[in-house]
């Protein structure tokens, strides 16, 4: 059981006091309250050191309340749920939640990584540039993996994530960033004018600064203003406000990107429901009211646990109720500070002393301090004095040049703040200086973005409201709609005094960017030698890399460098700024696409028949194809797909090739178009004919081959193979629409509509008797080799016939609708049982078709002509085609290039792989004599032997010489003989008989 | 001499378990196949637009869509699915690709897509937050209202989708899908869906 | 000064106050020998390669922004020679030597890290292709091996071999690949040319060439004044078609842009350089311990160094899909390079039609790898004015006379390589 | 990005394959081989406002030329191929 929370106010705050929530932080168990983050439970709790730096490993406690925290960082979860790096300033406190501190080895408190900080006098900025080099073979063996376990900051669970994730679209006209005074009025305007409204907001409840520092809005106080607020918001239905959300980037035309953590608050995400959502929202336009962030001011030990953003300090005091300390110093050189001891005498904690380093502060102060028995002193903190367990007592250099001492448990800092200037200068806008608030500020904004309120630079909570209710309008009006907005919500402008101070000079380390440990003198350092640019400063600093993103130290570093090296700070200038505002959870962006939904699946008509059948499957593409149909007994693949090939050229089989393309090629140009895409002709092929066609890139490379087939006078039906069918299509409909448009010719893909199978072997006829018609003549005189045409099956229904072989066999494809695809493999299989018809599967196929010497993929590689390929001749000279001329450059018609060639091993018992490189008999294999290799094998069980296909160097021309097959990759050398690539029938009578 | 039967089959046919799934309690989506329809891809030739129009109006006494809408008459919808050509969507073969030729054989080339889609009817109080997982498109009544169509993609796999005449004051969205896209982009509706709870059914009802 | 734990120690001593810049500050002389537009990794190389190794001193390197603001400075920082085709293969291989050694060449440590890269497979077609690439690199004497299945497991048993839609059955691996540090490569040579005598000009835009009467590119008009060069050589990579368009050339190459990511630092979680072979993912895991992956290009023209999010999206569902332990690790940061996309998929390194004008163009998404020996071939052509031996497959107008080299087999379309 | 397809309105990125430059122009069957090799190889590759081959895949199929600004990725102008459709007799 946890004990008392020793930090907690007795009143007051966000949190439920009546839903006690268990947690533990480095197995120590502690309780909080529904309302807390982890970090204000640790405030609550007392506890100060929470983790410890990249590089020096000091010990660090809570800086921020929010998503700009660089130091509080856990592993938040445990087992296959643990999520390093996360800021425990943003993560939602639940019952039973479990975080541990990270980059410290054995504990926290007892890190021996601290140890680095005794180097760093040698460990400053980029000085493993300047070492490690010698010997050269130890920065793999010793340097490197050495600097890789110091580095890098929490563990990744290291097994899969178990969690899901999904991805949607919103669509508005407004989208608002951030909740806080100027994002609601930017609501109400927008949402009471008409507009669709989306409003994000990255904390689990709205209110923004409104939350953590009141005031008066309308006559009421905030928290009631909030209240009214939201309730009229949501009763407008085109109003949706989404909290727990980040909007996270801006891309073109108005695409934004949004994380929401839709469960990251509860243990894990209920059954059936994502952990967190990506949202691609389209917005016309977008108001920008993501605030500002408070920075901190440079000085020796301002990374001492119990050093605290003022803000933040109010925000745990007054949004949690949690106090960082109780007797607090306050080190400001702004008028905003000052509100930290308001807030912290209304809790009843004591103030120490407010070191302001403006020349003065106003008589109300004054009087603040004489009644409440602070000190007011005019300087800067020159040093900390504290540890692990906190601050103890502050060192100030008085102006004049006196000192003093405060004793204090916590020292508030406020330096200014800082637009939140990410979402307006994505799209590499540089935001431009003000000098009024010594802040960048955007200039100019992606299309239909604009800032407002504290997020442009005008920190009043008037100026927020009347600016947020005034783009809010804007935008409803800009989107078409004119609605009555009211009047904007009024209040009054605090004071917003401030002289800058950056860096406070003295001896000790000073901070810029706390999580990556670069100091004040570390970026001199950088000046020093030259890395003067902004960039290169961040480079070699890795100032602002951090996951903070530099949200806390980017323009401090940038005022440092421009005070050194004697530029104004809008001379130095910014780095670019790079989404995501936040980090993001890769799970977030991949969605459901991962697993077996990593990309969609495909299937064939006949795909559960063949599954049922126990067919292997292979993925081709998106499609899943069978591979082979292994039978009882089998020992391999190979004794299967073996089987299937002599099943078929002994007889009978049958394979669904449904996944070729299939377009219907329409019009009375029909013929003309495909003269033009084709290099061989097919206008003047006749109705009821089928013809082999080859198509080039324009580049003259050979592109992708099928059979065309004539349906009627201007009807063709187009193959075109499995893996090209989409890239066709398009290439197609280019040519149609923009290379072509004179010719009257319609494309349609078909691919879906036809279930296609090949059916192969010598009792094909046998077999289709069955099943076709028996008033439809297949005879060879009737049908004869290359015929097509549609014909009526037994039983009703009609089909396409295609008198094409893949095979060599006497073969046929045949075409019937989709949904009677799985009827035609079971009616194959019944009709055909008499016959011993065999399915066979893509392998057997592949072993035919290189049996047959045709090509396919592994030929058709993007690089081969189709003279390399066998197919010169089919080259029309009486027309032009896409790539013709092209294809007559001279190294594509030089006499050296490779060409397909069959090969056969001269040890007939010998295995060939593809793959392995064409050497000449006799010589060593070298650059100089690498003269082809091998696209495709196959064990040929037609040839009792294994072979292949391969493209050589003159390889025509060589038939019948001994050459070395040369696979050093996989340990092999052996002979092989070039040979004709048509191994089986080659005359063709068989697929002709 | 063996008897066939030619069974048709629809891609679904294995993957659609009629009944309840996801999240217990009131569907928030009824998704339901609808099976056995009639699909032709209607295309104008070069200049026939018109004429294209005037046969579809003499044919089915509606003017065929000229921008991303459905037309509907008692026996068939014409969906738009591109810049001069649309769907016909119909039953028992009164406009399927064997009717229709005459038609249209001077204006249109007519591809039969009867096998080629699978259908799926979208509904529910939860149907727009579910598409919205799956669609890029703005689905929002005022914009996507009764009788809007649009060629799209959802999950990178084309689809034609349109907005049908609401059922009990719910949307109901219509969804085309190629046939061996089918089980997959359903697997994927059904994850979308399995949050608000769905019911899950098919139909030979267009 | 030269660098080592002993000046550092020394240094310290001093509260680091005597370091030198790391470069000289150069203000632009009237006339260079050779003036290398570009001061990005492949320019600095060059004029150290120039000075170091061809005796010319005279360079300037100019530089329009800070030196690495281009590519050079967003890649992803992996090195490796596992190229398939003569004129790529040797090439590559040249690069990794002089990558070997670059460290104490240029007395500055680039992190170079040879820890493997592997290239994963998913089919036999895919296997047998990197097996006739494997194959390639053997015989030209580079390392190269195929693991199948069990040996990949046994590297990488965090992969997705449980329920992928794709499963891995094997990789090719190249253990001499790996990663260096980017940014340091282009100070190193920086360091180094400079320590040689090179003047690196860094804000000098070329705005425009100067040629003599017969059309001889005799020096640059630049923003710091016009300067004089005997040579001109342009290494631009992604604003090669801008300064070419100055000299009236039109190049085979588009302007694509090329997304990057790095994840927040985590302890470390991968080995080496890893490649998805059945989607558009690769990724490594840098020192500091952010994963550093990427994928295909966004896949239109673009000259604004940013990307869109189907490409991200796309590029972490391949993540995910191959190593589903990274869901929860958090993306920082998201930018875009632009890539000169040439119409083969390989770099041109030739004279160009103009005289004393030389280019160093086209290296897609693959320049980095290529620096030293970029910078090594270049510096040859420029000093001797004839293309060294293992780049003189990069020819300009190997397109006009069909000697294409494309790896991918695409063709001439940019953005498919 | 978005497109906005004269057929089916603004679509998102993902809908749509680039394929580049429109300016080039297909040289007729006789032109020889320096005008095609031009055609296929040589980019002007600019760097601002640009026509493009953009394909609606994901929605009509319809081919567009697209007018965009290659520095910025706005968008000025989206017309159809002059074949898209059922193109007009004389296009």
């Amino acid at each position: 059981m946890a004990g008392v929370q020793t930090n907690r106010l007795d009143s007051g705050g966000l949190i439920d006091r009546s839903a006690p929530l268990n947690f533990r932080f480095d197995g120590k168990s502690f309780s909080g309250f529904q309302g807390d983050t982890l970090a204000s439970a640790l405030v609550a709790n007392g506890v100060k050191l929470v983790g410890r730096s990249f590089k020096y490993h000091r010990p660090r406690g809570i800086l921020t309340a929010g998503s700009e925290e660089p130091n509080a960082l856990v592993e938040l979860r445990t087992g296959a749920r643990r999520e390093p790096n996360t800021k425990a300033t943003t993560a939602e406190l639940y019952e039973g939640l479990e975080a541990a501190s990270q980059n410290r080895w054995p504990s926290l408190r007892h890190d021996v990584m601290s140890v680095n900080q005794l180097f760093a006098p040698i460990f400053v900025a980029g000085f493993y540039y300047k070492t490690f080099m010698w010997p050269a073979k130890f920065w793999e063996a010793i340097y490197e993996p050495a600097i890789r376990r110091a580095a890098g900051l929490g563990r990744a669970a290291g097994v899969a994530d178990p969690d899901h994730y999904d991805k949607a679209w919103a669509h508005c006209d407004v989208l608002i960033a951030g909740s806080g005074p100027a994002g609601l009025a930017a609501a109400l305007a927008a949402g009471r004018s008409g507009a669709r409204v989306i409003l994000c907001e990255e904390d689990f409840t709205l209110g923004g600064r409104l939350l953590s520092d009141g005031g008066m809005i309308d006559g009421l106080p905030a928290a009631e203003w909030l209240v009214r607020t939201q309730a009229e918001l949501a009763a407008m239905p085109d109003v949706r406000i989404m909290t727990r959300t980040t909007l996270f980037g801006v891309y073109d035309g108005g695409t934004y990107g949004a994380l929401e953590r839709v469960n990251d608050h509860l243990p894990s995400a209920p059954e059936h429901q994502v952990r967190q959502r990506l949202w691609r929202v389209v917005a016309k336009r977008c108001v920008v009211a993501a605030g500002a962030l408070e920075r901190p001011i440079v000085f020796a030990g301002n990374d001492t646990p119990g050093v605290m953003m003022a803000s933040a300090m109010r925000t745990y005091v007054g949004r949690y109720a949690a106090v960082p300390a109780k007797r607090v110093a306050l080190f400001t050189n702004n008028e905003d500070g000052w509100r930290t001891v308001e807030t912290t005498l209304a809790a009843g904690l004591q103030i120490a002393a407010v070191i302001d380093a403006r020349p003065d502060v106003s008589p109300a102060h004054r009087s603040l301090a004489s009644k409440n028995g602070f000190t007011v002193l005019h300087g800067s903190v020159s040093g900390v004095d504290g540890g692990k367990d906190g601050v103890r007592k502050i060192a100030v250099s008085l102006t004049g040049g006196a000192r003093a001492e405060v004793e204090a448990d916590g020292l508030a800092v406020s330096g200014g703040w800082n637009p939140a200037v990410g979402l307006t200068s994505y799209h590499r806008g540089r935001p431009k200086w003000r000098d009024d608030i010594a802040a960048f500020v955007p200039d100019g904004a992606p299309p239909g973005m604009v800032a407002a309120g504290a997020a442009n630079g005008d920190f009043g909570l008037g100026a927020c409201l009347s600016q947020g209710f005034a783009a809010g309008a804007a935008a409803a009006h800009d989107t078409g709609h004119g609605g009555e907005a009211g009047t904007a919500p009024v209040a009054d402008d605090e004071a917003f005094a401030l002289t800058p101070l950056w860096h406070v000079a003295g001896k000790g380390k000073a901070f810029v960017d706390y999580q990556h440990d670069v100091t004040a003198s570390d970026i001199e350092l950088a000046q020093r030698e030259g890395f003067e640019s902004v960039e290169h400063l961040k480079r070699y600093t890795t100032l602002g890399m951090a996951t903070d993103q530099g949200k806390t130290s980017n323009v401090a570093g940038l005022a440092i460098m421009a005070a050194v090296s004697g530029r104004s700070i809008p001379e130095t200038g910014t780095t670019i700024y790079r989404p995501p505002y936040v980090p993001v959870a890769i799970g977030a962006f991949a969605g459901h696409h991962r697993d077996e939904t990593f990309h969609a699946t495909r299937l064939t008509p006949s795909h559960h028949w063949a599954a049922e059948q126990g067919a292997v499957f292979v993925d081709t593409g998106l499609w899943k194809r069978a591979q082979w149909y292994p039978r009882a007994g089998e020992k391999d693949w190979l004794e299967s797909v073996t089987r299937e090939v002599t099943a078929v050229r002994g007889g009978v089989g049958f394979c669904d090739v449904s996944t070729l393309g299939k377009i219907d090629v329409h019009g009375p140009d029909a013929g003309a178009f495909l003269d033009r895409v084709y290099i061989n002709t097919f206008s003047n092929l006749a109705v009821g004919k089928a013809r082999y066609g080859l198509m080039l890139r324009e580049d003259g490379i050979v592109y992708d081959d099928g059979t065309t087939s004539r349906l009627a006078e201007d009807h063709y039906f187009l193959t075109t193979t499995t893996a090209k069918a989409g890239l066709v299509m398009q290439h197609l409909e280019f040519c149609r629409q923009v290379l072509f448009p004179e010719l009257d010719v319609q494309l349609t893909s078909v691919s879906d509509q036809w279930a296609q199978f090949s059916i192969a072997g010598p009792k094909t006829r046998d077999l289709l008797k069955e099943i076709v018609d028996p008033a439809e003549d297949l005879s060879n005189e009737g049908f004869p080799f290359m015929a097509a045409r549609e014909v009526a099956l037994r039983g009703g229904i009609r089909a396409r016939l295609f008198r094409i072989s893949f095979s060599g066999e006497m073969a046929f494809e045949i075409s019937v609708p989709a949904r009677y695809g799985e009827a035609m493999a079971r009616n194959l299989m019944l009709a055909g049982k008499q016959f011993g018809v065999t399915p066979y599967g893509t392998e057997a196929l592949g072993v035919m078709r290189v049996e047959k010497g045709h090509i396919a993929g592994p030929e058709l590689s993007g690089t081969t002509t189709a003279a390399d390929l066998g197919l010169g001749k089919m080259m029309s000279t009486k027309k032009d085609f896409i790539g013709r001329v092209m294809a007559g450059r001279e190294a594509l018609v030089a006499p050296d290039r490779q060409v397909v060639v069959g090969i056969r091993p001269t040890d007939r018992a010998r295995r060939l792989r593809s793959g392995a490189h064409i050497i000449p008999k006799g010589q060593t294999p070298g650059p100089g004599n690498d003269q082809g290799y091998v696209t495709s094998v196959c064990f040929s069980p037609t040839s009792d032997q294994w072979i292949g296909l391969a493209l050589v160097e003159h390889g025509r021309e060589r038939i019948g010489e001994i050459v070395h097959a040369h696979d050093p990759i996989r340990g092999e050398d052996y002979d092989v003989e070039l040979c004709n690539p048509v191994f089986y029938d080659p005359d063709g009578g068989r697929q002709r008989g | 001499m063996a008897e066939f039967s030619w069974d048709i089959r629809s891609p679904l046919e294995r993957a659609l378990v009629s009944g309840a799934y996801g999240a217990p309690g009131d569907a928030g989506v009824a998704l339901t196949e609808i099976r056995n329809f009639d699909l032709v891809q209607v295309m104008a030739r070069r200049g026939k637009a018109a004429e294209m129009s005037k046969a579809a109006k003499g044919r089915f006494d509606v003017a065929a869509p000229e921008t991303p809408k459905v037309a509907r008459t008692a026996d068939a919808t014409l969906i738009w699915s591109g810049p001069d050509q649309f769907f016909v969507l119909s039953k028992g073969g009164k406009h399927g690709i064997g009717a229709l030729g005459q038609a249209f054989a001077q204006s249109a080339s007519l591809s039969d897509q009867s096998h080629a889609r699978v259908l799926i009817s979208v509904s529910g109080t939860k149907a727009r937050a579910m598409l919205a997982k799956l669609s890029s498109i703005d689905l929002h009544p005022d914009v996507f209202a009764i009788g809007a169509a649009a060629a799209t993609s959802m999950d990178h796999t084309s689809v034609t989708l349109w907005r049908s005449a609401d059922r009990d004051g719910l949307a109901v969205f219509s969804v085309l899908v190629f046939a061996t896209f089918a089980e997959s982009l359903w697997h994927t509706m059904l994850d979308s869906a399995a949050e608000y709870g769905l019911a899950i059914n098919h139909s030979e009802d267009l | 000064m030269k660098y080592s734990i002993f000046s550092l120690a020394r240094a310290a001593l001093s509260g680091h106050k005597n370091w030198q810049r790391t470069w000289r500050d150069a203000t632009p002389k009237d006339r260079y020998d050779v003036v290398i537009i570009g001061g990005g990794g492949h320019g600095l190389a060059t004029a150290w390669f120039l000075a170091s190794e061809y005796g010319i001193r005279n360079v300037a390197v100019l530089e329009k922004g800070w030196i690495g603001s281009g590519n050079a400075g967003r890649n992803t920082t992996i090195i490796r020679s596992n190229y398939g085709l003569p004129g790529n293969t040797g090439f590559y291989e040249l690069s990794m030597k002089l990558w070997e050694r670059m460290e104490q060449d240029l007395n500055y440590n680039a992190m170079v890290s040879q820890r493997g890269v592997i290239n994963l497979y998913h089919s036999d077609a895919q296997r047998d292709a990197y097996a006739r690439r494997g194959n390639t690199m053997r015989i030209n004497g580079i390392d190269a091996e195929l693991l199948d299945l069990a040996a990949v497991k046994k590297m990488m048993p965090f992969l997705n071999f449980d329920n992928p839609r794709f499963p891995v059955q094997g990789g090719l691996l190249q253990r001499r690949g790996g990663t260096a540090r980017h940014d340091a490569v282009v100070w190193g040579y920086a360091h180094a040319a400079s320590g040689l005598g090179v003047d690196i000009i860094q804000n000098c835009e070329v705005t425009g060439f100067v040629t003599d009467t017969n059309g001889k590119v005799t020096g640059v008009e630049t923003s710091r004044g016009r300067i004089g060069a005997g040579k001109v050589g342009m290494a631009v990579a992604g604003s090669s078609s801008r300064v070419a368009d100055m000299a009236g050339l039109r190049l085979p190459i588009e302007s694509h842009v090329l997304q990057a990511f790095v994840s927040e630092a985590i302890k470390p979680l991968i080995p080496g350089v890893m490649t998805f072979g059945a989607g558009h993912f690769y990724v490594s895991q840098s020192d500091k311990g952010g994963l550093v992956f990427g994928g295909d290009i966004d896949g239109y023209n673009s000259y604004a160094q940013r990307g869109n999010m189907p490409v991200m999206e796309d590029v972490c569902e391949g993540g995910m899909a191959l190593m589903p332990m990274i869901g929860r690790v958090r993306l920082l940061r998201q930018w875009g390079g632009i890539m000169d996309m040439s119409m083969d998929g390989s770099p041109i390194i030739d004279k160009t039609p103009v005289d004393g004008l030389y280019l160093n163009a086209g290296w897609c998404y693959g320049g980095f790898k290529a620096t030293p020996g970029s910078g090594f071939v270049f510096a040859h052509l420029l000093a001797r004015d004839t293309p060294h031996e293992e780049a003189a497959r990069f020819r300009l107008d190997r397109f006009r006379t069909g000697a294409m080299i494309d790896e991918k087999g695409q063709g001439a379309q940019p953005n498919l390589h | 990005m978005r497109i906005v397809c004269p057929f089916c309105g603004e679509r998102e990125l993902g809908e749509f394959t680039y394929l580049g430059d429109a300016k080039p122009v297909r040289p007729a069957a006789d032109a020889g081989e320096d005008a095609v090799y031009d055609y296929v190889y040589l980019r002007d590759n600019i760097a601002g406002m640009m026509s493009e081959n953009w394909y609606h895949g994901g929605g009509c199929r319809a081919w567009l030329k697209v007018t965009r600004n290659t520095l910025t990725h706005e968008i000025s102008a989206v017309e159809p191929a002059a074949g898209a459709g059922a193109a007009k007799v004389g296009a």
